[in-house]
């Protein structure tokens, strides 16, 4: 199995962590996994990715020029990934103020309100779990019990009264994504 | 009379100045750079320099600053603004030249050429913005972050036993023979933003007049790096910086 | 000689116990690997794409722990010339950067190699010249290898393709050093830097006792005792004759490095008909370009180099004798690309592919050239 | 006696939400708005356009020179 | 093409007129040539062995006749950074230093490189690596060609070999730099900067106008006009792709470089069954072998290197035909030979002969190298 | 008693200083480097610091200061002096560190090293020899030449207008935070030379007390530079150098 | 009353002739040689050893510590 | 004809001036010339050497191993080049202060006391004169009016009313050297 992920939107919509979490995940289902992100100034108020691999094989490239799995949080993301996903592969967006919406027909296109959703319950600091709850419900490229293995992995002890919150919204997530094509 | 009526342009007292374009900046949402730029092609226009003047960009978050005020520019490498500036000036002594600088720029890795350039009274002006913070780096310690001061690569605060003291360069500047005028401004409210479009005038007339260096200190504020809000930034400014840079003249001859 | 046994084993994720393995960026993988070998001393000044070295050993504290001294200071000439100083008390100590700050480190760098003094050079390599981007790229070969300062000298030049490696190699990079007493290079690129992975990290090391350093390192300067003649750090002779038997000193040494400790990791060379050669990031995104080679019935082979200086000029060579052709493939406008003709010399034609100031080359682009260029 | 009233618009493209000019506002005529621009900032607005004194507190620190100021005296 | 005809008619002592014949140090002549040919700005600090440039425009006070600007600075670092502000108002401007000065300026020189701005820069190289000695070396080949600083770039480098080339490619580094806006090197060697020859300095050229450097150098910042946009010089692009194009954009004025700027000098290579390939100093030591070669019925000759970049591929590519075997002579290690190596590409021996740390090799030396090498 | 009869060891009241070793000095006849390495000899000897010093020796005459006494050297880069002691001490905090500069090496090139070394507050001593000239390189001007002072690169003196100011280094350092002693001292005759022995002592004891960077500046001739003899030189230095380095402490703390 | 005596040997070798110690003499005990040292150099010698009080001034100058001195109470 | 020919002595002697003043006179006469010192700090106190070449022919290497004429005017100077001169060639050495004296028996060898004359006459000024003048007695690479020539065109006019003192010199010169084997 191997999944190439990109996850991009703006600078403070969590993507980083998001690609994190998810490459922990990968990590505690004992596969090789690799995380590069887009760093620098371009990120200040603009927009940040991060290219996220898992796979069972070692990882030649860590970076890609196309995705089985694209994940974009704002437009300019859109306009530069849509086009990168291969024929076959996963648009996932979440619409909020977006003027222009996907136009492919040869892939699986998702749509996932996790920012209204976010602002509407409060709930803005586990808005980047939601997006990965909908993401695991198309594509299950790893178990939700790694996804919590990797989180108790990764964050220090103190915050670890906060995993079930985040397994919350993870399911929030899974009920929230809905097919567009 | 509704607003509608008032927006006029017989009625206008305040817009963006000519000399800054309409190329949106990078800066970090209430990041001081902008309001410097600002007051900063404000001021050209005023004098009517375009024409004459050639600015130094440093290495640091204002290193495109020659994207936003239409000027001929010259990026400096990292520090090396005051070399940069000292030939353009020495070589077309009648054109306005001045830097920009930030505190890593002109107090860190520039420390020979901005100590050099002023000692020598090179006729340029050289604006500095103490933000007291790497800001284009990603926020890590300044020569001029202050005693306890969080960055990152002093993340529970500048400590003077392991880091070495703050340094106040600006006043080692008002020290050397060639600086004329050497102040220190900040720019968190309108008062004092007047107050810095005063100074940097008068350092811009004075290279003009060939009177030696000026030297601009702007305290600012780094939001990002600090981890602020920018008005939070500005409070904090204003309880912290200031104490340890004092606003006002160190220099006036 | 291949890839060392004991790191591929380290390499090989089917043998690591899940509990060590960590998920962490290449920068922060050094800085780890650092204070974990024994390292005393950082001294650096911050840069994209590789502040997070420095800024990993600021969150670790290593004075609390190992007593490693963990300096931020004003600029990267001054980086190097401690480095220089601490390193000619015999002490363990390293600096990191990346390119515009390399290359101001190049004087203190021909200084450190003439005084024969063993430390840690890392450079995260974005795209240049000038300030460039801040975007991977691997322009700076030529500097690290060939000579960006003045003199005839040689840095142990390593290349780590994996965030393993970026531990393993501070490790290596630190033995090697102090073997042969002369600065070791750890070329990366913002890649490497920033991206994450898996990685068992180096287990710890004590960091050496004023006596053990005086026992390895009798040459170093720690204070006279009445037992010995002053020890002087010097890179200094007027006397010509006095210099340049330096200098043959120092090439006897090289010569020794060149036999003893050439690294390169070769992958499905066995039958190749054409072979890739690429360091680095470059390398991975070759071998990828070698999997979809062979996957189209190209007998394709990749070479990594692994030490850049020495180069694998011996194995590269006895390729010659194989393959119908080379491609070189780097993210720079092909430096590398000289030192396999030197080693090939004129036996196959030896082709380029590279991608310049910052842009990755794609696996398709890589496998393209291949196919354009030689098949 | 008479009378300073004044107006501000706002570029709501160039503004970045930084606040500061809501901040600086004596007569906190400003606010940022709920909606955002296309880059994701929540820019700037009058909110009580009858108290505008034309004073330009809110555009002399306005980093990104998004504030244009009219006053005339009524 | 071979040497220029032009230069070589000057350097042609019959035709000279004694009363334009002076006597000087090479570093003098340096100094003369660049107040002629209407240099605006040099900026320096001491070091030997190549001081004397700076001493000697201190002495002509140009600063009086043409308005040229001479400053002692604070360091090499500060004197590139000024070059490169100079010439970005498209200024002739230089610096000069020796071999440690110079690494103090590669990231400067990367920047220069990089901003295409056209200068001249001068090293009078000294024996390293490290503070060295002050003595002869051609040492700092690989910096001068490679890339001494970061990132993919070229300097035209000039290898004079005698006082009067000193005086000569002054202003021919200077045409070179402005006709490709591109960063001119002047290699020489304490040898050639010390020593005082017979030299016929180039005529009195006026500095260039603000209006003339307007036409010349439309990109210069010298203050924006209302008609036209506003000349920015930066080395910058955070974007990968318009740093890539940037580089693309060098890479391609180098082939254009490499196409047209080849100089040598050939030296009893019509029937040569051997060549010699040296530059500056070992070539004047290597012609004398040759002559002694010949004297014994061995078949010798010389090919002198003018331009050590662009190189002489073609050239050398040609002999590797026609000839038994090459000996590259070199003040080093080894550095030149690579690139000799390259052009032969494995058809015909390339043997080495190099004295190290500062110290030149006799006529006798290379000869012998000659023989037990190659003959 | 005859000279022979006085001449016993018992009567012994001065001699060269164990250290300081037979190998004869490169200095030109008359030259201040001279002085200045027999105090530092004879005075390590006295601190019985022998085994426990670690000294940096400059790029410029004092270049081979490490063939002359008998204690660990490092010859440090040009200027970067101060960058080596910090690394040296900060490694071995128990050892005496101490850099022996010139005013090129120190105030030139190494401005930014010198600066931010005593602006940490490290514990080392910085020996400075001004003497106004680049003596190694062959009397070229140095950033302490004086206005009007002739060198091989000001032969008609120096003129502010075309080389800029002087430069009192010394001073700026007296304001830094981390110095805690400094002070400016010559070795023109036997009471400031005892002056200065004093001083270096001092400064030794501070750095092994932990109390921050001390710098004695020694105003020194170098008569090959100046081209004068070296009793004349030094009747020059005291009419011409110290009233613009007025001897004396600048800071004691 | 006490008088003081002092005598000083001088390394003629080591010397450099620079003058300092004639100059710095406050009793003109020393000059310097006519004959020069093997490196060139006309070396410093006591040419009024009476007068010598062994006070030190021309050790304590002599940048090539060329002096030893003596000095007894007679 | 072509003349290699080593200078060498105590830093004051002015060494490097008589050799310029060599070099001038061969240009004067249409020769090729090249002037090549040993520089830098360890001229200090120490020694200063030039190595002076004339010639019909382009000089090829400034630099030489061996020389056909060696003046040495102190005792490390005669040690270092008595060995470098080549068979048949030329030494002169000013004796003053020496306490070996050259051995070889294959070349000719030459004393000239300038020193001692220079100090007993009070001309130190035009020492060097007196040593080329020796040279040019045994050694007649260069015309007397040449030197002359050179002299006026190498010196500031200022300096011109010199030049009779320094003919002077060279006369004495040739009537000091003795040939000593
Ligand atoms: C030689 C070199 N070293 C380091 C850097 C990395 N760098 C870029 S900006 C910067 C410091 C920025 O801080 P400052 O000057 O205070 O400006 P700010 O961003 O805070 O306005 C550094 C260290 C560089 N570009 N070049
Ligand atoms: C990087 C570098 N630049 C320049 C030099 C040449 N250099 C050697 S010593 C020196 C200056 C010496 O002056 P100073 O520091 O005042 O010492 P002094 O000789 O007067 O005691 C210079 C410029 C060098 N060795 N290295
Ligand atoms: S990082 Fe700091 S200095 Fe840079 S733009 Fe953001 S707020 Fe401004
Ligand atoms: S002009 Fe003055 S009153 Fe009006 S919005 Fe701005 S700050 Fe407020
Ligand atoms: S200060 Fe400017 S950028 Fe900030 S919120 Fe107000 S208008 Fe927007
Ligand atoms: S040149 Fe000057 S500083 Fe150097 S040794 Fe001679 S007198 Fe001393
Ligand atoms: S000891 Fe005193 S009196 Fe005697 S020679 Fe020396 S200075 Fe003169
Ligand atoms: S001071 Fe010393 S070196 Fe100078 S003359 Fe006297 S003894 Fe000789
Ligand atoms: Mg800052
Ligand atoms: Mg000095």
């Amino acid at each position: 199995m191997k999944e190439e992920i990109i996850i991009a939107g703006f600078g403070g919509q969590g993507v980083l962590s998001m690609g994190k979490i998810l490459a922990y995940s990968g990590l505690m289902q004992g596969q090789e996994v690799s995380w590069m992100p887009s760093y620098g100034p371009e990120q200040r108020g603009g927009t940040a990715n991060v290219t996220v691999i898992l796979s069972d094989e070692r990882i030649s490239s860590p970076v890609l020029n196309s995705y089985d799995t694209a994940i974009v949080l704002n437009q300019p993301s859109l306009d530069k990934f849509e086009s990168k996903v291969k024929p076959g592969g996963t648009l996932i967006f979440d619409s909020n103020g977006f003027h222009r919406f996907p136009t492919r027909t040869d892939i699986n296109i998702y749509q996932i309100d996790a920012i209204e959703y976010a602002y509407a319950n409060d709930t803005t600091k586990t808005f980047n779990m939601i997006i990965l709850g909908g993401l695991l419900k198309v594509r299950p490229i790893v178990l939700i019990e790694n996804v919590l293995k990797g989180l108790k992995k990764s964050l220090p002890e103190r915050h670890h009264h906060l995993i079930p919150m985040n397994e919350k919204a993870i399911q929030t997530g899974m009920e929230l994504i809905k097919k567009l094509n | 009379m509704t607003t509608a009526e008032i927006i006029n342009p017989a009625n206008l007292v305040y817009e963006k100045p000519k000399l800054l374009n309409d190329t949106p900046m990078h800066y970090c949402p209430g990041c001081s750079h902008g309001v410097v730029h600002k007051l900063i092609a404000e001021i050209i226009g005023e004098m009517d320099m375009q024409e004459k003047t050639i600015a130094i960009a440093p290495v640091g978050c204002a290193v495109f600053a020659y994207k936003y005020i239409d000027v001929d520019w010259q990026q400096a490498a990292h520090g090396r603004a005051p070399a940069v500036a000292t030939a353009v000036k020495r070589l077309m002594p009648d054109r306005l030249v001045f830097t920009y600088q930030g505190d890593g720029d002109l107090a860190a890795i520039g420390t020979a050429e901005t100590i050099h350039a002023c000692n020598r009274g090179e006729n340029i002006a050289i604006i500095f913005i103490n933000n007291g913070i790497y800001g284009m780096t990603g926020g890590q310690m300044a020569p001029t972050t202050l005693d306890g001061m969080k960055s990152s690569t002093c993340p529970n605060g500048r400590n003077v036993e392991l880091n070495g003291n703050p340094l106040d360069i600006t006043k080692l500047l008002a020290q050397l023979d060639g600086t004329c005028y050497v102040t220190r401004q900040s720019v968190h409210n309108i008062a004092n933003t007047r107050k810095t479009k005063k100074a940097i005038q008068k350092a811009f007339e004075n290279s003009m007049a060939g009177k030696g260096t000026s030297v601009v200190e702007v305290v600012s504020t780094c939001n990002s790096g600090w981890k602020m809000t920018p008005e939070a930034s500005n409070d904090w400014m204003v309880a912290n910086m200031f104490p340890k840079y004092p606003l006002g003249d160190l220099k006036n001859e | 000689m291949s890839y060392d046994l004991k790191l591929k084993e380290m390499n090989d994720s089917k043998k690591q116990n899940i509990d060590e393995v960590v998920l962490m960026k290449g920068n922060e993988a050094i800085a780890h690997a650092a204070v974990r070998c024994g390292c005393d001393g950082y001294f650096g000044y911050p840069i994209t794409p590789q502040s997070e070295i420095m800024e990993t050993l600021m969150e670790l504290e290593p004075w609390n722990t190992t007593g490693m001294v963990v300096l931020q200071v004003e600029s990267e000439t001054s980086s190097i010339n401690m480095v220089y100083g601490a390193a000619g008390c015999g002490k363990k100590s390293m600096t990191s950067s990346s390119s515009p700050g390399v290359s101001l480190m190049q004087e203190g760098i021909s200084y450190i190699a003439c005084g024969e003094l063993p430390c840690l050079i890392v450079n995260v390599m974005r795209g240049g010249p000038g300030l460039g981007t801040i975007q991977p790229s691997q322009a700076d070969y030529f500097q690290s290898v060939k000579g960006g300062g003045h003199g005839d000298y040689k840095l142990i030049t390593l290349a780590p393709a994996s965030v393993q490696e970026m531990a393993d190699f501070t490790v290596l990079g630190f033995d090697l050093a102090f073997k042969y007493n002369t600065p070791a290079l750890l070329l990366a690129d913002g890649v490497i830097g920033q991206m994450m992975e898996k990685v068992v990290l180096p287990p710890f090391q004590p960091r050496l006792t004023d006596e053990e350093i005086a026992k390895r390192s009798p040459w170093a300067t720690v204070g006279k005792p009445a037992t010995r003649k002053p020890n002087i750090i010097t890179t200094l002779s007027l006397e010509a004759e006095e210099m340049e038997t330096i200098n043959l000193r120092l090439q006897a040494k090289y010569r020794e490095i060149e036999k003893n400790e050439v690294l390169f990791e070769e992958y499905d060379c066995e039958d190749a008909e054409y072979l890739v050669v690429a360091f680095g990031t470059s390398a991975r995104v070759s071998q990828k370009a070698v999997e979809m080679a062979r996957a189209e019935g190209i007998k394709a082979g990749l070479l990594r180099p692994i030490t850049l200086y020495p180069f694998p000029t011996n194995a590269i060579s006895n390729y010659a004798d194989k393959v119908k052709g080379i491609l070189t493939v780097e993210m720079s406008a092909g430096q590398m690309v000289e030192d396999v003709r030197l080693a090939v010399n004129g036996r196959v034609p030896v082709e380029f592919y590279g991608r310049l100031g910052g842009i990755v080359p794609s696996p398709d682009e890589v496998l393209n050239a291949l196919k354009t260029k030689l098949v | 006696m008479a009378k300073i009233k004044g107006a501000v618009v706002v570029n709501t493209e160039r503004c970045k939400g930084c606040n500061l000019c809501v901040v600086a506002c004596p007569s906190n005529v400003l606010a940022l708005n709920k909606e955002a621009n296309s880059k994701g900032y929540n820019f700037s607005t009058m909110v009580n356009p009858d108290d505008c004194v034309g004073c330009a507190a809110c555009a002399w620190v306005c980093p990104d020179a998004c504030i244009t100021v009219y006053k005339v005296r009524v």
